[in-house]
């Protein structure tokens, strides 16, 4: 019975750690702009395609995961300059077309540039699953918790301990203030996308020797990143990662205990009942109406 | 008209003990007041004294964590905007609340929506019922538009209308809904003289219709000329009530809020011809203005 | 291109023009135009993608060798992207403006139910390229299909577990149509078959751990047998779940997987023992000599592997079959009418596919039976055939 | 008051709407009725027909989103429902198939205010997840309920008779659907022109405001809610009726986003804007096959372009445009 827990804690914390590091990628982007870039779930789809194809060509895997990072961070600084940029001023909702459009376009050069078909790559330190109290954890689960630690420390020193992070603090907080004060929101903004891609490739990286990628592996994440993104509060980045953790535990201990067909409206139930209770999700800024 | 002062009427809207706290801070503690058919009851205070708080619990936006509300004897306290609005209560915004994407015309119409009663089915297979109210809404609409001086701008998106048009336009759509309490959230804020003047002549026009006004103003020229009775709040508490003389001489209300400048600017604004006359040159003197009554913000 | 001329080709009829996959070539007589909807994008384009480049390279072949009756073929390509809604709107497309003689494809059945009645009324022979039983049963006139029923495989598998002395079974299905559909027949035949379903549990299409619902079904008492009821990448998850586990059970999969792919994606340690039935084409160079298919399947497995440098798949050896039916049928019929052809199709008798020797009947319009199924074990990262 | 200026303002304030209204149905019933004659094959009915009935549930979410401005994730949810009632009524009840219709949009309707009160408490991006759940919920129930709805593979529809005739043909269906459209899109602007119309208006602009001028703001925004799922309805049991097919990809998270997507490009204020989006969203990927393998990289891109340069939406960013030049 323990064992059978700890492995649905293991395999729900996995899981949620990768749609915590999307919903990671939202919030940064939301915060700097409200824009809700469903084209976030393609980063994680570059992070895995780049790296998968760049070490069949015989490049070393730290090298191809690099490879892999840059070439998203390039999409997602293209995709503030060429796409996000010229709209300016316009309604939130525009922009969030706007992404939804460049998820498709990725999506659709995706295919051409690499193929149709599932990809996998090695575990990175061998697939023979460690034995824990009965329940067996595959070394990539700890590569995958490691990495989103990491990301998560690091966005935290950047935030707390610099001052570009506190300039991005203040963009969240009010643009206009952010703005009057000299911070250069623009490049806020750019610097959010850029941030967010490298997030979410990275989490692509991590998670192909577990889940395979394959051009379309974006829509799903992206939905389930927002989904967590809402249950933790949007624009909180503490919310960003319980949210995914949550929902990746929900769904893991929804299909090994309840129905695994309904292991996914299990997860929306629970969602839905928070933000009955919590409109602004777990961790977001409740505030009183200004009138 | 501080002169002859008509007889007093029952009160029509009363708060009592009205107290609100946000997050362990206690923005309102233990305050009411009385607004009575026909008169301008002004709200003042320095800014943080929680006159728009008070409004917005009044208003049913907020819930007030004690006290009570009387609308015309009954206690509506709990009520929601919407059932106030439908009891006669009417209300302005300090930071405009204008519906932008609509065109003037259509903001006050849309304040005519308690006078509507097409239903739901009606309005959308455009039943007799439905345009008979879309032909009497625009037409009241229309007259109030006109009563502010916006008859030419009626289909001017809302959006594009200067500052001062807005500010009138808010108090034409909150007429439109026939209220019998209208509480004016700083009514002629950023407003220049001529239009503070005119929307003087707005509320003392509404207040002679019968209607009981209750007004949060920096201006204190206007608030010493149109007003009946003044009620004073500082850091959430009630600091005076009584008439504008009587407040503009209690030496506590001077302390914490008017200072000896503003005391002044008082004066001249119930010297009525004065004001009239002056009013455009001393447009920076007034109260809002004035760094001793922004320091306690 | 500008969108509007983008437009004027696609709405006025013109749209076909640049759809041809026939390559330009001095034959009398116009071009014979077979169609096709194919989900190459989507959650089945696992399936879809080697059927589209399989009927566009032997199309080419064709015409280079000839054409068909002194005529070239044009076949015109739509992706429905797996949505049954745009595969409806192609197929009137395949119909009323390109007006093809005949369809090949169909990825899916849910696909392939929503485009069915359009060639009924049209009176055009479909082949479909989709397992789902209910294509062709009960017959309608003027629908076929190539591949093996889910109820075929179900009975290949429970047959095989009941060989190995065992009866019950643990099931896990993918949500997608083809999981969902094998999952139905599989409990249909489990009790004739004389197996008992003892845990039935479900994943989606694109899950990343199924870890959790194999847990379950190992933690179920009395499970003998685990099948796998699904195709992409999900089963290979399965496996890779199996393998993380421990666990020792027989592990089936399905006829969803049978590609060297699946091998390759659930990595070949976790894969050693799968068993799954499959067309011949997987084993191909293990037949025996005499096998009539031998020859066929190594040919169409190397042009394949050759022309798009990917391991081979039944799925892409479907569309060969429906092609290659079709294209004996026109040549027996010496026509394209509509009803002729249907009727040449039906008529098809000791046809070498890649999915096994096909007779058709009046009653019959697939034509396999459970011998074209050969039962494939994975053993060091390769298929093997196992005693039939 | 000079009573003869303000009627000369009144009736000059009446005018521009007035005609606006009949302008953009006059329009409508115009294309429906002429463009057939350039209709080289039935398969252009098919793909008309089509548009007019996705236009029909663009126009249910221009309700709830342009109108009302309540963002809808799970718009397709309710279609699903509309075209599944016109599978299961027939097969489990023995109902005739032409009732289904009405039925499935009561139904809608029904599951729309149940669900609608606590959902509609949430706002912006909470109220999207919520709605996306409600949809993911209604193709989950579809998808895994094989024994009863078909599973993934779908369901037949039975073929719709009246008097003995069965309705059938791409051309019948263009002309149901052309009409169907039209009464909704005259439903529409009859909303959006009423007092239910501006209270709906109102709370897209300021819930607050809305609310101190009388307005229930919660019980409007269940109406829209439940307007734009009988409107979804409706459109997906006419769906299902021209298909004689439907597959839980009628009720899917992608069909909704292609329809906020529709509403948006065609413009949030605009209902023909909503008619506008949904013909551009149906015959891009149409006219896109002639690219193949880039078809879904163009389409993106033109989605994008849409929405950088013409930000407002196609229908009054080009209106504004004309304004500009005239």
């Amino acid at each position: 019975m323990l064992a059978e827990l700890l492995q649905f804690l293991v395999s729900g914390l996995t899981v949620g750690a990768v749609y915590a590091l999307v919903a990671l990628g939202f919030t940064l982007i939301y915060n700097a702009s409200d824009v809700v870039n469903f084209a976030q779930g393609e980063f994680v789809m570059l992070g895995g395609m780049v790296t998968v194809f760049a070490f069949a060509a015989g490049v070393p895997l730290p090298l191809a995961a690099s490879l892999a990072i840059l070439a998203a961070v390039g999409v997602g600084l293209l995709l503030h300059r060429l796409a996000i940029e010229p709209a300016r001023g316009a309604s939130a909702v525009t922009l969030i077309i706007i992404t939804i459009g460049a998820s498709i376009f990725l999506r659709g050069i995706a295919q051409i540039v690499f193929d149709k078909r599932f990809h996998q790559l090695p575990a990175f330190s061998g697939a023979d699953p460690i034995l824990v109290a009965g329940a067996a954890i595959l070394p990539q689960s700890f590569w995958v918790l490691g990495g989103a630690l990491l990301v998560f420390a690091g966005l935290w020193l950047f935030f707390e301990r610099t001052l570009l992070g506190k300039a991005v603090l203040a963009t969240a907080a009010n643009r206009l203030a952010a703005k009057l004060v000299g911070v250069d929101t623009s490049f806020v903004l750019a610097l959010s996308f850029g941030v967010s891609a490298a997030i979410g490739a990275f989490a692509g990286i991590l998670i192909t020797p577990i889940t395979l990628t394959s051009f379309d592996v974006g829509t799903l994440l992206a939905l389930k990143g927002f989904a967590a993104a809402m249950l933790g509060g949007m624009g909180s980045p503490l919310g960003a990662v319980v949210g995914g953790l949550l929902l990746g535990l929900l769904e893991s201990f929804a299909a090994g205990t309840i129905s695994s067909a309904y292991k996914d409206a299990v997860a929306f139930l629970v969602i839905l009942g928070v933000l009955f209770v919590m409109p602004q999700g777990l961790f977001g800024r409740r505030s009183v109406e200004r009138v | 008209m501080n002169a002859a002062l008509p007889p007093r009427g029952a009160p029509l809207l009363r708060a009592e003990g009205i107290g609100i706290s946000f997050g362990g801070l206690r923005a309102l503690d233990g305050v009411g007041f009385e607004a009575r058919a026909g008169e301008v009851l002004a709200v003042i205070g320095p800014n943080g004294a929680g006159k728009t708080t008070l409004f917005n619990i009044v208003t049913g936006l907020y819930r007030a964590g004690s006290g009570r509300i009387l609308l015309d004897g009954a206690n509506v306290t709990e009520a929601p905007p919407h059932h106030l609005a439908a009891a006669g209560l009417s209300r302005t915004f300090q930071n405009l609340q204008v519906f932008f994407r609509m065109t003037a015309l259509e903001n006050v119409m849309a304040g005519r929506h308690l006078r509507e009663g097409s239903g739901l089915l009606a309005d959308l297979f455009r039943l007799p019922r439905t345009r008979r109210d879309n032909e009497a809404t625009r037409q009241a609409a229309m007259a109030l538009l006109d009563w502010v001086g916006l008859a030419d701008k009626a289909e001017i998106p809302a959006g594009s209308l200067p500052y001062g048009a807005l500010k009138r336009l808010e108090i034409a759509r909150a007429m439109a809904t026939d209220p019998r309490v209208l509480m004016l959230d700083e009514p002629a804020a950023g407003c220049n003289p001529v239009e503070t003047e005119e929307i003087d002549h707005l509320i003392a026009e509404v207040a002679a219709r019968g209607v009981a006004v209750v007004l949060i103003e920096h201006d204190m020229k206007l608030v010493m000329r149109i007003s009946r009775h003044v009620v004073v709040l500082n850091q959430g508490r009630l600091l005076a009530a009584g008439t504008p003389a009587e407040v503009r001489n209690n030496p506590a209300v001077i302390a914490a809020y008017l200072g000896t400048h503003g005391a002044a600017e008082a004066s001249r604004g119930s010297a009525r011809d004065n004001a009239r006359g002056s009013a455009r040159d001393d447009a920076r003197g007034s109260a809002r203005d004035d760094p001793r009554g922004d320091a306690h913000a | 291109m500008s969108l509007i001329s983008v437009f004027r080709r696609g709405l006025l009829g013109l749209g076909t023009a640049a759809l041809i996959a026939a390559p330009a070539m001095a034959q009398q007589g116009q071009p014979i135009r077979i169609g096709a909807v194919l989900s190459v994008t989507g959650p089945a384009s696992f399936l879809g993608d080697p059927e589209d480049k399989t009927l566009r390279l032997y199309v080419n072949r064709i015409n280079a060798a000839g054409g068909v009756n002194g005529r070239p073929l044009q076949l015109i390509v739509y992706d429905d992207g797996g949505d049954a809604n745009r595969a409806r709107t192609f197929a009137t497309r395949l119909v009323e403006d390109d007006r093809v003689v005949a369809m090949v494809g169909g990825t899916t059945t849910g696909t392939t139910m929503a485009m069915r009645p359009v060639f009924e009324d049209a009176r055009i022979p479909f082949i479909s390229l989709a397992g789902g039983i209910e294509i062709i049963e009960p017959v309608a006139p003027f629908t076929f299909k190539t591949p093996h029923t889910d109820r075929m495989a179900c009975e290949k598998i429970f047959a095989d577990i009941r060989a190995r002395g065992l009866t019950r079974v643990g099931m896990i299905s993918g949500t997608d149509g083809f999981g969902q559909s094998m999952r139905g027949q599989c409990q249909r035949v489990a009790g004739p078959a004389g197996i008992t379903i003892v845990a039935d549990e479900q994943y989606g299409p694109r899950d990343s751990d199924m870890t959790p619902q194999l847990t379950r079904i190992r933690n179920t008492a009395g499970v003998e047998a685990i099948v796998n009821a699904g195709f992409g990448q999900g089963p290979a998850i399965v496996t890779r779940g199996y393998a993380q586990l421990g666990i020792r059970l027989p592990l089936y999969q399905s006829h969803g997987v049978a590609s060297a792919q699946f091998i390759e994606l659930a990595t070949p340690a976790a894969a050693e023992g799968v068993r799954l039935p499959a067309a011949a084409l997987l084993v191909a160079e293990q037949l025996p000599e005499n096998d009539p298919q031998r020859r066929i399947l190594i040919d169409y497995k190397t042009t394949f592997e050759r022309e798009f440098n990917q391991p081979v798949s039944t799925f892409g050896g479907h569309a060969y079959d429906g092609l290659m039916i079709l294209v004996e049928a026109m040549r027996r019929a010496n026509s394209t009418d509509g009803t002729r052809l249907r009727d040449a199709i039906r008529a098809t008798r000791g046809f070498v596919g890649t999915g096994g020797v096909v007779n058709m009947s009046a009653t019959d319009h697939m034509g396999l039976d459970l011998s074209a199924f050969k039962m494939v074990e994975i053993r060091g990262g390769a298929f093997r055939l196992i005693g039939n | 008051m000079d009573a003869k200026a303000d009627a000369a303002v009144l009736s000059a304030a009446a005018r521009p709407r007035l005609s606006a209204r009949w302008a953009t149905l006059l329009v409508l019933a115009v294309v429906i009725a002429t463009i057939p004659w350039f209709f080289p094959s039935g398969f252009y009915f098919r793909v008309a027909a089509l548009v007019w009935v996705t236009a029909l549930a663009a126009v249910g979410l221009q309700i709830l989103m342009g109108q009302a401005g309540q963002v809808s994730l799970g718009h397709a949810g309710f279609v699903g429902i509309g075209a599944y009632a016109m599978a299961l009524g027939p097969k489990y009840l023995g109902l005739d198939v032409l009732l289904c219709l009405p039925l499935g949009a009561a139904l809608a309707g029904v599951i729309a205010f149940l669900v609608g009160r606590p959902i509609l408490k949430l706002k912006g991006h909470y109220l999207a997840v919520a709605t996306l759940g409600f949809g993911m919920l209604v193709t989950m129930v579809l998808v895994s309920e094989v024994g009863i709805t078909g599973g993934p593979d779908g369901i037949r529809v039975p073929r719709a008779e009246i008097l003995g005739w069965r309705i059938r043909g791409s051309e019948t269906f263009y002309w149901i659907a052309g009409g169907a459209l039209l009464i909704g899109t005259w439903i529409a602007l009859n909303l959006q022109d009423s007092p239910s119309g501006r209270a709906l208006a109102a709370l897209h602009d300021s819930e607050v405001a809305a609310r101190t001028i009388g307005i229930d703001v919660a019980a409007y925004k269940l109406r829209a809610f439940v307007i734009a799922a009988v409107y979804g309805a409706v459109a997906g049991g006419l769906l299902a009726l021209m298909n004689g097919f439907v597959t839980p990809d009628a009720a899917g998270f992608i069909a909704s986003v292609e329809y906020v997507t529709m509403v948006v490009i065609g413009g949030l204020a605009s209902v023909p804007g909503a008619v506008v989006g949904a013909a551009l969203l149906v015959l891009l990927p149409q006219a896109l096959t002639v690219f193949h393998d880039y078809e879904h990289a163009v389409l993106g891109l033109l989605i994008m372009l849409f929405m950088i340069f013409l930000r407002v939406g196609i229908v009054p960013g080009l209106a504004a445009l004309l304004r500009r030049r005239a």
